[in-house]
């Protein structure tokens, strides 16, 4: 088992050394195969790794009572601050990160496979830097799997910021673009300010444990720490435990100042972590980066920009979720984010042109849908719609759609590259009625479509449905909010799908290629993704992933199905169906509707398409405020204030010493007699101070 | 005996290589002479850390005696009228850090200026420098480190007005007179600690000494720490003093820059901690609020005034300002953790900072420009050179895996843990203000960063011209690869190097203070 | 009392100094002013011999007389061209000049008038021998001045070396 | 009549003040130099005179005159030097012309 776990960390972390450093040495074809053999046997030992942990039945993993367990596979010290601080880098295996080692294996593995196909034009010329984009994809792959196994909040921070940096390569990876440098840097620096925040916060929590913590704490950055028990008598073994919270949060409140401006230090501390989530995640109002981050190739867009990294705010939650749990007023900070930000998203995502953009905030939304799942999780019991609510039903619902939000979004995403790739454009214009020139890219797009809507049986219907589910169990009001919100998406989603593949034939130019399918290297990951995509729903979620590890439904294959609360899966349904049919009626033929809706709502219709300004808000915030009233007259102070003055001291002497340096003059007779003056003055006051 | 103490070799070499260069009749015995020299400074400094880790008895017995401090030994000088000046020697965990910090720098300094002109004279200026240098870092005697302190500044005068560029001679002359400036207030801080060094006349040099006999009294302490602070503050940049820094850094040729960014600078926060901190706690304690401003100032400042320079060593002198600030900021926060992490950041800030004077040297001479609106695409044009820097600002803007991230992380715990101990029992909140506001640096320094890199290396190419441009020879190569694979070792294995240098701060060392952590 | 030969020495002694002194500054002929130096020089030499510092004296008129004077006259006949005057004196720069040789005389006379009670007549004295002079001059006990001597001796070697580095030709 | 310190004392003072007076007025380098050599002179006079009256059997002040030639010897020697160098360079030796010296 832990050489499994070195091995998920070490390979893709050789494969990036290998490849950069010897990667131009090496043919494209032989890097291909190679980080795409390398990232083969991590997924392989990944899924062993996971098989394992939910099925073998080992005491390590799951206890007597059927609960999943906490196990730490290996733990190094790496720096230690002093006794009760230290970073340690480790491997913790729990619900959470075995299902995310599945999603980031098999995504990245895919997306290794298809950019084989991707990375290359029509005559099969490769890239310039394809072995470069091979060893990033590797770099992040370690980052992000350094992330999901991380044991303690330092060593998930460490990673974090890796996987930032992975991210910034791999958006920047046509360099000579302009657009594409640019949006990498945005992508990097809001999420870097919102680092700030996750680094703030996670000193605070970790400062109040550390102090006032005594006895089992023995290092406040480790997540066993602050969330679980260590389980009697099996080593490396931890139960999640509402005490720990509940004695966590007894810590900060009879410590000396457990309030700040209004509201609990740990409510803040969370809130501070949560905003580091946002940034990744890309939460309202730290959003603007991932749709400039369509700039990068689309196969990363797939892999980072929908799949792994931006989830990564909501496993950030999801980790410390039995301390969220202890802050109500966290949560419901959350949920506002999440809520806003759902909406906001599919507004736009309505009106977007670019198709990688469209994808871009349906992703926004989809990930506030999990945000909202966890921020109405309660552990009291509840009713929705006369049913009663599993304890804990939210958290799960989240992480379910984030599995298979990141299977269907990645389908949708290699599709998106395929008509890329094919039209050599991201303009939906500029494709429209594909459908019989890519066939299999049409079949598939259209599952990954279906998915997304929460098309019964596909992946996305169970997932929303348990979220809309938890909704209603915490509140009305965001239930049906969030329901509109997915009503919204199937919308959008078919407005894309409707405007790519039909709306009008598809117009040939002259001296060009018809559109074609792509490789087997490209076709084979979609395949694999939407079959994915199909059956994913029926993984028994509420057995496997939940935020105590106690199983709230049975493990079978239908049991997804027998749980199913009709009340809520029936309205999702409807709502569902209701935006498929607009989005048909407006998108299927070309006709003048959506001119007419355009010109009916024009401003609603403007800001929406420009993101509701956004962008342009940052854009002076950054440029005008900050470089511009802060930066430079900071410069121009420094320069001629500080600067200033120092130059004043010298031109200060240099003056005096100009002035004075008429004395001497060269004249021998003028020193004479000046000497003589004053040996006679001094003779003088000798005298008569003297005598 | 004399000779018998391994650390006065590390003075004796680079004399011993003075007279190499000088009796060097071409450029190739020059060369030959600085690498083999500073290679075996290199040994020297490993071999140190070696013996620092695993001590003979005879060697623990003897630093036991003297405050920690190893390989102690002291000779007498000269000692009349009332002075008793001697050569008095000791390394503990942080000279030792800083000593292999030196050598590497000198090491790879003497690859990167491997052609340039008048190489007999540059050397010979060089390596008198890094006499200076090296002499401050094993000597504990306050007479000797002023000494050497000087003889590391005044060669900086002709190497950057000889062999600078731009602006050399105002700017040359800037560097020095503050920094003499900075030597005045200090050595009348110096003066000052002989003359209260002990209660029973008997006055000493010794740092140790001076520190057990703990006779300065707190008046005095108010008087003399601000100017040895603000002495030694100026040669680490500390705001309002750092305006030498831009100017200076620009000008200076290629080595002249990695030596003094990358090790002078540290000369200043070494001295802080070794000469102001340790000599005088209490004053350190009721004063550092005054510093903690200006040096918290310091870090978001530089950063902000990096933000929109356009010539690549304005910008790196601006960020060399944010970063040593950091460093004077984390040292007076009186705490171990946080004192750990500033002598980590000074090692990071003098191996990359050294790293992106190196390379900025390096594109200079290329492309004749330093103007970042004048350049564009060189990842495509110089790869190589390219990508180093991309590292560089990576380690420069805290990623994990490189120097800074470490160095700053543990400063950002330690100044936190300090500051809120400090909250929490009510002695005010100006250390966690101002350690949340340093914080802040982090995004501004990305900010800057990425600005360079996105307009230096990203892009299309600006200048037809620059496309004939070649990659880095053997030397540079040699010369960066050294710097990057020292800053990727801190990055990955800080616990040794935190390990090296926590032992110093002992609380034991600052008994007036009561330490938290 | 004082002999009557030892007053008439005095008062030619007193008078050559001081018309040999004016002359030497109020002549416009410059050998001249150098051959009136000369006179003064062998003057003061007097004086020694009559204060019976017999070495002295000597050495006043070998080093004074016969080394510098030979110098100057040498130096003016290196750089006079013949028969040429110094230029006449401006009246307002003679006036400065009396003016502050006036004023030297003043204070000088001033404080001599003010010390009278110093001046005491010459008590006998036996003129210093040779030995005496040598052991003093080159021994290195109390009161003797060996170190002095040396550092004049190396002084002159640098005034040599000196003179000839900076006469010499290029 | 008692001829004490006094009446050695004012032909000197005559000698130096008639030495600063040519000091002044003279342009002529060399001129100035034999003021000079008038006023070294006046005052290794005063102190054989010191020595004699006040403090006789004493050598201190003799020797200081003895050093005091040998320096002014060297002295001369040397300006003299300067002198020649000044007038090759000038082809004059007017002390008004040499006013290079000065900043």
């Amino acid at each position: 088992m832990e050489t499994s776990a070195i091995l998920i960390l070490a390979i893709p972390l050789l494969m990036f050394l290998f490849l950069g450093l010897a990667g131009k040495y090496l043919t494209h074809k032989w890097a291909g195969i190679l980080g795409t053999m390398g990232m083969g046997i991590t997924m392989c030992l990944a899924y062993t790794v996971a098989f394992e942990y939910f099925f073998s039945g080992n005491q390590f993993f799951i206890d007597e009572a059927g609960n999943r367990l906490q196990h730490v596979v290996f733990n190094h010290d790496w720096l230690n601050f002093y006794d009760k601080l230290s970073i340690r880098i480790g491997f913790l295996l729990d619900p959470i990160s075995a299902m995310m080692l599945v999603v980031i294996t098999t995504i990245s593995f895919m997306v290794h496979l298809y950019s084989n196909g991707y990375m290359r034009d029509h005559h099969g010329v490769w890239e310039t830097g394809f072995q470069r984009f091979y060893a990033f994809l590797s770099l992040f792959s370690f980052s992000m799997l350094g992330l999901v196994v991380a044991t303690n909040i330092f060593q998930m921070y460490i990673f974090w910021e890796l996987v930032g940096a992975s991210s910034y390569l791999l958006i920047g990876f046509y360099y000579t673009k302009h657009s594409a440098v640019s949006a990498s840097k945005k992508a990097f620096i809001v999420t870097r300010f919102a680092d700030l925040g996750f680094l703030i916060g996670i000193l605070v929590l970790s400062f109040y444990v550390g102090f006032y913590g005594e006895g089992n704490i023995t290092d406040a950055f480790t997540f066993t720490s602050l969330t679980s028990v260590p389980v009697d008598g099996i080593a490396d073994t931890y139960h999640v435990s509402e005490g720990t919270a509940q004695m966590i949060r007894g810590l900060f409140e009879n410590s000396a100042a457990p309030m700040f401006m209004g509201a609990s230090v740990l409510t803040w501390a969370l809130v501070l972590i949560f905003m580091g989530g946002m940034g990744k995640s890309a939460m309202m109002p730290l959003h603007i980066w991932l749709p400039d981050a369509m700039e990068g190739p689309t196969p990363v867009s797939a892999l980072i920009h929908a799949a792994t990294m931006v989830v990564a705010g909501v496993y950030l939650v999801a980790r410390l979720f039995p301390l969220y749990l202890m802050q109500p007023t966290a949560l419901d900070i959350i949920t506002v984010v999440g809520a806003v930000t759902a909406l906001y998203a599919a507004m736009v995502a309505c009106t977007q042109i670019d198709i990688k953009r469209v994808l871009a905030f349906s992703t926004i939304s989809q990930i506030a849908f999990m945000m909202v799942s966890l921020g109405v999780t309660r552990i009291d019991h509840s009713t929705a719609l006369g049913h009663e609510v599993h304890e804990g039903l939210g958290y799960m619902a989240s992480m379910f759609h984030l599995f298979t939000h990141a299977m269907f979004k990645a389908l949708l995403f290699l599709g998106a590259g395929a008509l890329i790739h094919a039209i050599g454009s991201n303009d939906y214009t500029a494709m429209h009625g594909l459908r019989k020139y890519m066939p299999v890219t049409h079949l598939t797009f259209l599952i990954g479509c279906l998915a997304i809507a929460g098309i019964i049986p596909f992946a996305g219907f169970f997932s929303k449905d348990e979220i809309l589910t938890a909704c209603f169990g915490h509140s009305t009001v965001w239930a049906i909010w969030m329901a509109a919100v997915a009503g919204l998406t199937a919308f959008y989603m078919f407005r894309l799908y409707f405007l790519i593949f039909w709306w009008k034939e598809h117009k040939v130019h002259e001296g060009h290629h018809a559109p074609h399918d792509q490789p087997w290297t490209m076709t084979l990951p979609l395949v694999i993704l939407a079959a994915i995509s199909i059956v994913a729903g029926f993984v028994p979620f509420g057995s496997l992933v939940t935020w105590n590890g106690h199983p709230i439904t049975g493990d079978g294959f239908l049991t997804n199905l027998e749980n199913l609360n009709w009340g809520v899966a029936s309205l999702s349904l409807i709502i569902a169906i209701i935006g498929i049919l607009v989005a048909m009626v407006m998108y299927k033929k070309e006709n003048a509707i959506p001119e007419r809706m355009h010109n009916a709502l024009p401003n609603l219709w403007r800001w929406c398409h420009h993101r509701f300004y956004w962008d342009e808000l940052y854009q002076f915030i950054t440029h005008r405020i900050i470089f511009g009233l802060v930066c430079r007259p900071i410069a121009w102070f420094d320069r001629h204030i500080i600067d200033g003055t120092m130059d004043a001291f010298a031109a200060v002497t240099n003056k005096a010493s100009f002035a004075i340096r008429g004395f001497q003059s060269g004249n021998v007779h003028m020193y004479v007699w000046i000497y003589l003056i004053g040996a006679v003055l001094l003779a003088a006051v000798t005298m008569i101070c003297v005598l | 005996m004399l000779f018998d103490n391994i650390l006065i070799y590390f003075v004796l070499i680079p004399l011993v290589m003075l007279g190499g260069v000088a009796l060097s009749r071409n450029i190739k015995q020059i060369r030959a002479v600085a690498v083999i020299g500073s290679t075996a400074l290199i040994a020297l400094s490993v071999y140190l850390i070696y013996q620092w880790l695993n001590p003979t008895p005879e060697a623990a017995e003897l630093a036991a005696a003297h405050d920690g401090m190893y390989h102690y030994a002291s000779w007498k000088w000269f000692s009349a009228q009332g002075l008793n000046i001697n050569l008095t020697v000791g390394v503990d965990g942080v000279s030792i850090a800083m000593l292999l910090l030196s050598s590497i720098i000198l090491f790879t300094g003497s690859f990167a200026s491997w052609t340039i002109a008048q190489p007999k004279a540059f050397f010979l200026w060089l390596i008198l420098l890094s006499t200076g240098v090296f002499g401050f870092f094993i000597t504990i005697d306050l007479f000797t480190m002023f000494m050497f302190y000087e003889v590391a500044l005044i060669p900086m005068y002709l190497l950057i007005g000889v062999w600078g560029s731009g602006n050399k001679n105002y700017s040359a002359m800037k560097l020095t007179l503050m920094l003499m400036g900075g030597s005045a207030f200090l050595m009348l801080g110096l003066i000052g600690i002989y003359y209260h060094s002990s209660a029973d006349g008997q006055y000493t040099w010794n740092l140790l000494e001076i520190a057990n006999n703990n006779a300065i009294s707190t008046g005095w302490q108010y008087f003399l720490f601000p100017m040895t602070f603000v002495g030694f503050g100026v040669l680490g940049a500390m705001f309002p003093f750092h305006t030498w820094s831009p100017d200076g850094h620009a000008s200076a040729p290629t080595a002249v820059s990695m030596l003094h960014a990358g090790v002078l600078m540290k000369l200043g926060g070494y001295g802080c901690f070794r000469v102001a901190m340790y000599l005088m706690p209490q004053a350190a304690n009721d004063l550092a609020w005054i510093f903690l401003i200006l040096t918290g100032i310091s870090v978001v400042y530089g950063a902000f005034s990096a933000c929109v320079q356009t010539d690549l060593k304005y910008i790196n002198a601006y960020s060399s300002v944010s970063h040593c600030g950091l460093v004077l900021f984390a040292i007076l926060m009186i705490n171990t953790t946080a004192m750990t992490g500033a002598i980590m950041q000074m090692l990071s800030h003098g191996l990359m900072t050294a790293l992106f004077f190196a390379l900025i040297g390096m594109i200079y001479g290329r492309t004749h420009t330093r103007d970042i609106t004048k350049m564009g695409g060189l990842m495509k044009i110089m790869p190589y050179l390219a990508v180093c820097y991309v590292i560089a600002g990576m380690a420069s803007l805290g990623l994990p895996g490189l120097s800074g991230f470490v160095a700053e992380m543990t400063i950002f715990v330690g100044s936190f843990q300090q500051g809120m101990a400090d909250y929490l029992a009510g002695g005010g909140s100006l250390r966690l203000v101002f350690t949340i506001i340093a914080c802040c640096s982090i995004v501004i320094t990305a900010v800057y960063i990425l600005r360079v890199v996105g307009k230096l290396l990203f892009g299309p190419v600006q200048d037809k011209h620059h496309l004939e441009l070649t990659d880095a020879t053997w030397w540079e190569r040699l010369s960066t690869a050294t710097l990057i694979v020292c800053v990727a070792a801190i990055g990955c294995f800080p616990n040794f190097f935190e390990n090296l240098i926590r032992g110093t701060f002992d609380p034991e060392i600052f008994r007036a203070i009561a330490m938290n952590f | 009392m004082e002999s009557l030969g030892s007053i008439i020495t005095y008062v030619v002694i007193a008078l050559a100094i001081i018309v040999f002194s004016i002359l030497a500054v109020t002549t416009r002929k410059i050998l001249r002013a150098a051959t009136y130096l000369l006179f003064a020089l062998f003057a003061t030499a007097a004086v020694y011999f009559k204060l019976d510092y017999e070495f002295l004296g000597g050495v006043q008129i070998a080093v004074y007389a016969g080394g510098i004077v030979v110098l100057v006259v040498f130096a003016i006949l290196l750089t006079t061209h013949p028969g040429s005057n110094s230029e006449r004196l401006a009246s307002r720069s003679r006036r400065l000049g009396l003016l502050a040789g006036l004023a030297a005389l003043a204070v000088g006379a001033y404080s001599l008038i003010t010390r009278c009670e110093l001046l005491a007549s010459a008590p006998a004295m036996s003129n210093p021998d040779m030995d005496t002079i040598g052991t003093a001059l080159l021994g290195s006990g109390h009161n003797q001045y060996l170190l002095p001597f040396e550092a004049v001796s190396v002084l002159l070697l640098a005034c040599i070396i000196g003179g000839v580095v900076v006469a010499r030709k290029r | 009549m008692e001829i004490n310190a006094l009446y050695y004392l004012i032909p000197s003072l005559i000698m130096f003040a008639c030495g600063v007076y040519g000091f002044i007025t003279r342009r002529n380098m060399i001129a100035m130099l034999i003021s000079l050599e008038l006023m070294l002179n006046s005052v290794d006079m005063n102190f054989v005179v010191f020595n004699r009256f006040l403090f006789p059997g004493q050598m201190e002040g003799m020797f200081f005159t003895l050093f005091a030639i040998a320096i002014a010897a060297a002295e001369t020697a040397l300006a003299i030097a300067i002198i020649v160098n000044v007038y090759r360079a000038n082809n004059d030796i007017d002390v008004r012309d040499i006013c290079k010296m000065k900043f």
